[in-house]
């Protein structure tokens, strides 16, 4: 298990093929790669702010509770803060199983706590102002099929 | 007792971080010492449904003791991911 | 969409930077990676038949789907025929869509059509002998959720 | 007709591929001609639950009609992914 809080960018190839090379036991890998996407036309930037010191306790959490409930051999997170620009990775979380159910279920799993159990919060700058974005209802429900 | 505000909170009050020291028996104590306090802890603690607290680095909510407590920390829900 | 047939290996952190890269629509990247794993223990190698011609029709076709169904920005498929040993990566697939339930979606249904509507035959060398890999009930039954 | 057979079915009938000139109605017809030829046709066709048909290389069934086919092939269940 790895958990990894940055301001820097991350290098997704390098970080899957890392990952996923060298593995005899697993043989499915899921990865899920957050990118900042322009939702509503007019994004300049995103500023993700964070809770040093919870950020990573939360993580690390969210992971271990991942890794006791599905059969997994490793598990990644990564997630930055800071600034960062359009098209700009945000974070990536990586399972290897030896099933393909458990490695696209945990993924799903850490990425639901990931969204709304871990101290981040993101500021949208657009070319009318800045905002922090609103937490969705459905992130919240989301939680509630584990 | 630290006390820290994050993401709109944060701004609401004006500041990330400050100490408080008062004989409090919960977190909804310290909210209401702070609403006392000035306007701008108003604004910011005006509907306690859209904010989340954490006791020493853990969720938890209004109702809890700070009982031993060093660090408090309010927020609006996460948004990571 | 892009789907690729080939013998030789591939570079999965190249591709998935290259399929990741760049996006400014699509917030969310889903991949999955077989690997070739040790089931039962003494695995030395696996050869992978194929029917060529009906693979690629049948993964465009698997493709197609997938993009009809969900809103997909993007999919990619990857799969490998020949020579393989422990640890090599056999396929991958990637999705990129605005939001992570159509990206891991997607993915999960590329996943169980090429399980078992794919024309690739699996076939496992071990130390004592070699034999062909049995289809899984489980593998039939993954398509009925969709 | 081009014939092609796959995966263990390949190695029963002992080759890849053959050419069948017949006049046939269905995929069951075919597989009936090929069991009277030769034994190992009689065990690779033995259990019919475990094979899968194609026509002109897209999935089909055994009591599908031949006509205007050039290409059947023979092969396990898929083991792909």
């Amino acid at each position: 298990m790895r958990v990894v809080v940055q301001e820097a960018p991350f290098d997704l190839g390098k970080e899957v093929e890392k990952f996923a090379g060298g593995r005899t036991l697993s043989g499915a890998i899921v990865t899920f790669t957050g990118v900042v996407r322009d939702v509503n036309g007019g994004l300049q930037a995103m500023e993700i702010e964070h809770y040093s010191g919870m950020t990573e306790t939360a993580l690390l959490e969210i992971a271990t509770k991942a890794e006791s409930r599905w059969s997994l051999e490793d598990c990644l997170v990564i997630h930055r803060y800071g600034n960062l620009v359009l098209g700009d990775m945000i974070m990536m979380v990586a399972t290897a199983a030896r099933h393909r159910k458990d490695a696209f279920e945990a993924a799903e799993y850490l990425m639901d706590y990931l969204k709304s159990r871990a101290p981040f919060w993101k500021r949208e700058v657009t070319h009318n102002g800045s905002g922090w974005v609103a937490s969705l209802e459905d992130d919240e429900t989301a939680l509630s099929r584990w | 007792m630290d006390v820290l505000y994050f993401a709109w909170v944060r701004e609401r009050v004006g500041l990330p971080r400050e100490v408080i020291d008062a004989n409090l028996n919960t977190v909804m104590d310290l909210v209401e010492l702070l609403r006392e306090r000035e306007e701008r802890y108003v604004l910011a603690f005006a509907d306690l449904s859209v904010l989340r607290v954490a006791l020493d680095q853990k969720l938890s909510d209004f109702n809890a003791p700070l009982t031993d407590v060093r660090e408090v920390a309010f927020f609006p829900p996460m948004t990571g991911g």
